[in-house]
């Protein structure tokens, strides 16, 4: 019996020791009415054999892409000893770090990992994971009204400029909070959240300030933060965290203007070594002033020390968690991304400083090329004026078709912004990265051009 | 090793820790095979100084600089300071510790799969898609419900998924004044989080000596203002909670829901349907019932299934198959949905191995699975009372994890469930769960799943014994535990005092 | 685990040794995922039992039986059981444990490259075939010669190969007196025995007292009779051959040939090519030099590579490019080939570890390894001298390795270079080699290698100097070390006396 | 630097206490004129990245094929956990278990190794392992001769029935050491060694017995071994180790005809979870008599006790190798193929005796069904009459034109007999083991009937 290894012997010999003629016998306080017969329409069981060459088939089946897709999700070069060890059985195949003494691994991996991811936002706290960027967001914003307490106004600004699907969660999650969710548009010009339109809004209890937006446009995070800390809103952050290598923190945004940065900072945590893999598992990341930390949602490792005095890490401030907190926890989380979690701490503690700012440097200046060389494509053109860091919107004609005419050449050539941004017109939104070099971005540029301007061509690509 | 001073290493010393990463950094060192080459000669232009000063960074930052091989070490030996199902027994109860097998990992992390884009198109992943959707219809199965949708990142997740699907169904019909939701008061601390995340005020329901649901309290609860009940079965107590049709023909007459916790799924795969039991929406733990890795903590994956009447409701997104097409229905084709959960598709990755893992099992498979992980609970649950050991509901049969009280020996010796859990590992055992649920006194949830060989469960069984023996005989020696693990017992008062949660330089 | 009775387990108990994989055999546990399915219904004419009787295993097989969980569970608390590079800093002299890059690994394990067949066409592997291409121009510059085989499995086979080619050279000439071949006392033990198979009777020649060979001692040696002499260079001594020049104008002229023995190539790779220091023939241990991983024992790759006179007795196969096609050259091509040296061509994925490595490093970062691993090990040794350690050459500059001699400590306090090393492995270091060469006394030849940094040299000083200071206060505790090893010091004779070499069911 | 940790910093300060004015310094003993200028014809280094989508461009650019190749070297399915365990640091990157108490698990696992090999040849010892198949051959020989002692016949038989590349390494091997060796025939029509021909021979020291043959032809074993016995030769068993889950182990070969066994038992250890890879690294391994063991080459494992009195294991009979006995050791072996070992060891482990069973039985099973299958077809014919364990001969017209058809069509149909055996006209040698199914042996046949029958078509395969 696969992965089961009971022979009849040792089940006769167990069911003897228990005193039950069969193993049915276990399940007496069943009533009969309940019991299934069968489980038809699930298949027989297959072997390793079999199911490797299965799964070998469909990974092969379609094939390798030429990807520029971004837009919330990158490619990037992962070193291979970052999953190497993360899949050790060690890390793996362990859970929730309750047994401190008997996880140190975890725990002490864990530590790193916030004390990394605090260094990044430059805020003084993190929490150990939350599901992925989206959801953590709804998080932040959850805790952010927490926070406010319950005299204050339970409004939020959310700018149009976010990730749509981000959007989508904050809905989903907020929606029986009794939550005013307002979303703030964009200059049409520049690509960046419309300052003058946030004026329009009293009373708010927290700003969303995501850097860089959707768009891969900068946004002009000071003056944000600045005015949502006049008006005494938090600032949530929004954050890539490779950008963080090269971009201001959130926890400096806007001190020249007075404001004492964000308060808190999510944000998606997959640059950081973890790979595209169809979306997931990804992990988010929240990190926040001291202050505000126990309202903060998921785990928390702390640093202290055992009986003999030794350092040692544990799951500490517990008390803001459901299984001892239940309905009045800060948030339902209980099984987070931890695996994810200790790829990206690996991922950070191989690249540093110096490897995730070469990285950033890289993805920005590789971005720059692609423009420059197609936008020489006639019909192309750059969306907005604002500085972008590895992503960026094109109007061309015919969005869709002209994806589909570079799939046909093995190459993902963007998002189609039409479902989202109607009000953009034929756009869609083109990312490349570090791991692009310069013959892709002319072979994006060729194919492009082909797309657009070549002989006509049969669409060749599948179904 | 740095760390070892000749006056600590005396005979039999243990497993030193690990220093932090930030204490092996230098200046300078870094794994410069991994750096991103500088482009031949980028033109001003595209430089980082094309972007406006006040936007980049100033501040240091404070990761660590050390060389590959030094990251490698240092990795290395911090995952051996873990006990994991890979090294060490790990009856964790509630957690289904089962085998991971290493072909569902692998197989998920083939390299084309690796590589694929969130929102790279249908027509670029049919071989995934058809994955997840040959899963959803496995899922189905195994429920006995209408719908299944992949979306939720893990238990807690797919509750909140669940439950805000039975909101959505009450706010469809009209029906507002429904803001309760029960829960029994063994109920994993998830379910009230969830039910109040999801805007319900929570009731707990009690649970009567044989770990039922108190049906008498229970009707006396529910009324026009009872959105649902959420419940395990069987229950975090390791019983099966008998009286479930009884539970059936109170709540749902009332106007409320039936919410399955999933979590225990595990000891009534392939036995019981929840659909069948008169479920009408439920989560389930991958990471539990279908082995995907627990990973120090996650990711999970925490799909929700639903019938007939609450489909319609299911978080986006779910895969179809339309001909030979697989494709993602979206808010257009589902607008009743609840929406978004995530970014993307939830834990893709975990649906994979989860995949992989159903087809090897297959259906006389899955069936096995409850078999064993329930006869393995009760001979454990039977030889440990042979032992000395008490029982939370001796007379009860334990389901796929029981529950032991340590409550008389705490009395009689001053060893608690956490002075025994902290002795288990120098036996070279994973603790079960302690102090839940919070029912039963200085208890121990005790689950071993069906991959553990009686080998094994026998030197559990030793383990326990010999332990017991210590508590009576020399209790320091287990109030004082463990003894052969890195580090002592930690403090977690100062821990909490300190709140020393991120590194800084001196 | 279930080898732990309580009364073993007291305070800081050490990491317990595992059982054998046969002590958890249970009959008819198995993974039985891995098993092949029978066909639904094989024709009588198809089974096994179509097959002669008399042909058949009737024996019991000795395998043992254990849960694919159980198994992974034993080779992992097994591996955890090991010093190793990724664990440890590990100063093994002459095995150059440096670190061994994931990526190599990573991608010399690819599927697709895993599933070619070794007598798969040469067009249906063009892309391997251009990876091993390379490889052998990259070694034809560095070395200096000019072709290239890799062929060998390993140093000795290596070494087996260049002698068997001095013999062809030699026989192709009708030179059938030149019956011995010449070796440093000081020579590694595979020179001599490989000049042995190749059917030459060995002569060793005198070390002189700065360890270079007594030139005196060698000009007596060499003549008529002299097929070769094999070098390390730097020798074994951690010392470079500083008289090779001379070395070379007494051999060569004597109608000799010079074999260069590779092991420790990392000390001059870029710095001096063997082929510009007059040797004819030579190894590469790939495993040292190019960072493949030293496996527990191997495999390495020992590609030789040979000048203008000797390449065409090179062993098989060889790539060479043709336009734009690779293919592999044959006795056809090769006629005068020593021939095959296994059933395919070597070690291929090792050797494809060794391209990645090559590739990364590139041509300066070649030249890097010499300068690092060489200031590595000379800071070492200044260091140990400050610390009060004897050098072995006090007057000569280290290459990447070097020396102490433990003679004065020894006589002073007992302590033998064996204890010595026992002990460090209580610091959390694997010892250097000892006893080798034979030649000094209480010898640690230690090499550092480049991969490592600063920080780990200095924990190592501080370690033999903590050690130092033991072996002069408390010598008892050095003696009966290692401590903190799942097994105390291991008892060799009774080894070899009992010959216990394979289990047997009791 | 890659790979080398050192800042300027740390050079100097390293610099200034060896008392160096610069690293060159360091090589001051090297005379000036040896010192290499440049390595012009090494490229430019590359980063992680880079190399990684070279290789990944390399490995795919030849395709995957349905692979019917055996000869030698098989494709067998290996268990997920095998690599992934036998790649784990710890012992990836130990070396030699020199130091027995920081090498238990390297030496435990050895000493595994040898009990399991052990039994599977039903011999008494067994070593460490040695290079390959092929080369354990050539030590074997040696070590028979050795066995035999000086006065002894140096006359080895060597049937024609082994691989040819085995008898090319023997001969590589023995060639200095005044070995002769006497190549014999087969018999036309079974493909079995000829017995009676070994009667012309006298004088012999050792006899090599394969099986199953090159040809996948099962030897009459126990004839061959009673006949060596008679004359005082030993028996050297060349075999594949997992045909013993279901054929007489060498140490029984015989014995109902009152021989003793074979004597020495070697072979290819590849078919036990080591992948094709190209052809290496495999492992070799060798088995032999208790008696015969101390002229055994390679390392060997005993166990032995601590200063404790716990169980322990070391290198062992360490008198017989090149780092002791120098020139006269048994071997020159020093580094082998410990890696492979250990995941051989791991993959008997989780197969075991049943698994191993089931895998072979179908190996045979599926070479019965696709000779049934073949038979068929107009113009295939099997070429031999013997029993077969997983290969056999088939003669077709024109092997080479129709290898190359298949391999048009993703099939590596077989290897071309004719430049080895001649004499057995267009013949293939085609192999089939347990990863084959129902589907990929009807597509094997029908194929290869249109390579043989089909419509002309143009030779579509690569280069
Ligand atoms: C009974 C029960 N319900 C719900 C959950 C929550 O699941 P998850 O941790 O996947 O969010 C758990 C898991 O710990 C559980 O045991
Ligand atoms: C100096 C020297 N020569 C030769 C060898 C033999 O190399 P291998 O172990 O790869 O056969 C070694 C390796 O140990 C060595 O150190």
């Amino acid at each position: 019996m696969p992965f089961i290894p009971h022979t009849q012997e040792d089940i006769d010999s167990m069911l003897a020791a228990i005193g039950a003629a069969g193993i049915d016998q276990l399940f007496e306080e069943i009533p009969a009415a309940l019991k299934t017969g069968s489980l038809e329409r699930v298949p027989a069981g297959m072997n390793e054999m079999d199911i490797a060459r299965l799964m070998t088939e469909r990974a092969e089946s379609d094939g390798r892409y030429l990807n520029f897709l971004g837009a919330g999700a990158y490619e990037h070069h992962i070193p291979a000893a970052v999953w190497q060890i993360a899949t050790r059985g060690e890390f793996y195949s362990a859970y929730t770090p309750y047994q401190a003494e008997a996880s140190q691994g975890t725990l002490q991996t864990l530590y790193e990992f916030q004390s990394m991811i605090a260094s990044l936002t430059g805020l003084d706290v993190a929490n150990a994971s939350l599901y992925d960027g989206a959801s953590a967001l709804g998080e932040a914003i959850l805790m952010a009204v927490r926070v406010k307490g319950d005299k204050a106004p339970r409004r939020v600004l959310l700018p149009r400029t976010l990730h749509p699907h981000y959007r989508a969660t904050v809905k989903t999650m907020v929606e029986a909070q009794n939550i005013e969710i307002i979303e703030v548009g964009f200059e049409r010009a520049s690509g960046r959240t419309e300052i003058t339109a946030l004026d329009a809004h009293q009373n708010i209890a927290a700003v969303v300030v995501p850097q860089p937006n959707f768009f891969g446009v900068l946004e002009d995070v000071d003056a944000l933060t600045a005015w949502a800390h006049d008006r005494a809103a938090l600032v949530i952050a929004v954050v890539n965290p490779l950008s963080l290598a090269l971009l201001k923190p959130p926890g400096r945004w806007g001190t020249e203007k007075g404001a004492a940065g964000a308060d808190i900072s999510v944000g998606e945590g997959q640059p950081l070594g973890v790979p595209l893999s169809n979306g997931g598992p990804y992990f988010g990341f929240m990190c926040c002033k001291k202050e505000l930390v126990r309202q903060m949602p998921g785990r928390v490792v702390g640093a202290t020390t055992d009986a003999e005095g030794k350092r040692g890490f544990v799951l500490t401030l517990q008390a803001r968690e459901q299984h001892i907190r239940r309905s009045k926890a800060t948030s339902n989380i209980c099984t987070n991304q931890g695996l994810a979690v200790t790829a990206a701490t690996i991922y950070m503690a191989m690249l540093g400083a110096a490897g995730m700012r070469a990285a950033a440097l890289r993805s920005h200046e590789n971005l720059q090329a692609l423009l420059q060389r197609v936008s020489a494509i006639d019909g192309v053109k750059r969306v907005f004026s604002g500085p972008a860091f590895h992503e960026a919107v094109l109007n061309l004609p015919a969005a869709d078709a002209t994806l589909a005419r570079l799939r046909a050449d093995r190459i993902l050539g963007g998002l189609n912004l039409q479902p989202y941004y109607p009000e953009l017109g034929e756009a869609i939104l083109v990312c490349a990265t570090e791991t692009k070099n310069e013959h892709d971005i002319e072979r994006y540029a060729h194919c492009l051009n082909d797309a657009l301007h070549g002989v006509e061509e049969t669409e060749g690509h599948p179904t | 090793m740095s760390d070892r001073t000749p006056a600590q290493i005396a005979a039999g010393s243990r497993l030193p820790p690990e220093p932090l990463i930030f204490e092996r950094s230098q200046r300078g060192h870094g794994a410069q095979a991994q750096f991103a080459a500088a482009p031949a000669a980028a033109p001003a232009a595209r430089r980082a100084s094309a972007l406006p000063k006040q936007l980049l960074r100033e501040q240091a930052l404070a990761l660590p600089e050390v060389s590959e091989l030094d990251a490698l070490r240092h990795y290395t030996r911090l995952s051996q300071r873990n006990f994991s199902i890979d090294t060490h027994f790990y009856p964790l109860g509630s957690c289904t510790m089962k085998y991971n097998p290493r072909a569902c990992n692998s197989l998920a992390m083939l390299p084309q799969l690796l590589a694929q884009h969130p929102l790279a198109p249908e027509q670029a992943r049919q071989g995934t898609l058809a994955c997840w959707h040959e899963l959803q219809e496995m899922l189905k199965e195994v429920t006995g419900m209408a719908g299944v949708s992949l979306a939720p990142m893990a238990g807690a997740q797919g509750e909140f998924a669940g439950v805000a699907m039975i909101r959505a169904y009450h706010r469809a019909r009209g029906d507002t004044a429904r803001t309760e939701i029960i829960v029994p008061d063994a109920a994993h601390g998830t379910n009230p989080a969830t039910a109040a995340m999801c805007g319900f005020s929570v009731r707990e329901v009690a649970t009567d000596a044989q770990g039922n649901v108190d049906l008498g309290a229970l009707r006396a609860m529910v009324g026009p203002q009872t959105a649902g009940l959420m419940l395990t079965n069987p229950s975090t107590l390791g019983v099966f909670e008998r009286s479930i049709q009884d539970i059936e023909r109170i709540v749902h007459p009332a106007g409320g829901l039936l919410y399955y916790d999933g979590a225990n799924f595990n000891a009534i795969l392939g036995k019981v349907k929840p659909g069948e039991m008169g479920f009408d929406v439920m989560h389930m733990n991958l990471h539990k019932t279908f082995s995907t890795p627990h990973g120090g903590g996650g990711p999970g994956a925490g799909p929700v299934a639903a019938n007939e009447r609450l489909r319609k409701f299911l978080p986006l997104p779910v895969v179809m198959q339309d001909h030979l097409h697989y494709r993602w229905l979206n808010e257009r084709d589902l607008p009743d949905s609840i929406g978004r959960l995530s970014a993307f598709a939830g834990n893709a990755g975990v649906l994979l191995r989860a995949y992989v893992y159903a087809r090897m099992l297959g259906r006389a498979g899955m069936q096995r699975v409850a078999d064993f992980a329930t006869l393995n609970a009760n001979y454990l649950m039977v030889e440990l009372r042979k032992a000395g050991f008490d029982l939370a509901f001796p007379e009860r049969r334990a389901s796929h994890e029981f529950i032991v009280t340590l409550q008389r020996l705490k009395e009689e010796t001053g060893v608690t469930a956490l002075d025994f859990a902290k002795r288990l590992l120098d036996y070279g055992i994973h603790a079960p769960t302690i102090y839940f649920p919070l029912l039963v006194k200085e208890c121990l949830l005790i689950e071993p799943t069906e991959t553990e060989s009686n080998q094994t469960l026998d030197a559990f069984i030793a383990a326990m014994r010999g332990i017991l023996d210590e508590a009576r005989t020399q209790a320091e020696l287990v109030k004082s535990a463990p003894h052969s693990t890195p580090v002592r017992r930690l403090d977690e008062v100062k821990a909490a005092r300190d709140m020393n949660l991120v590194w800084r330089r001196e």
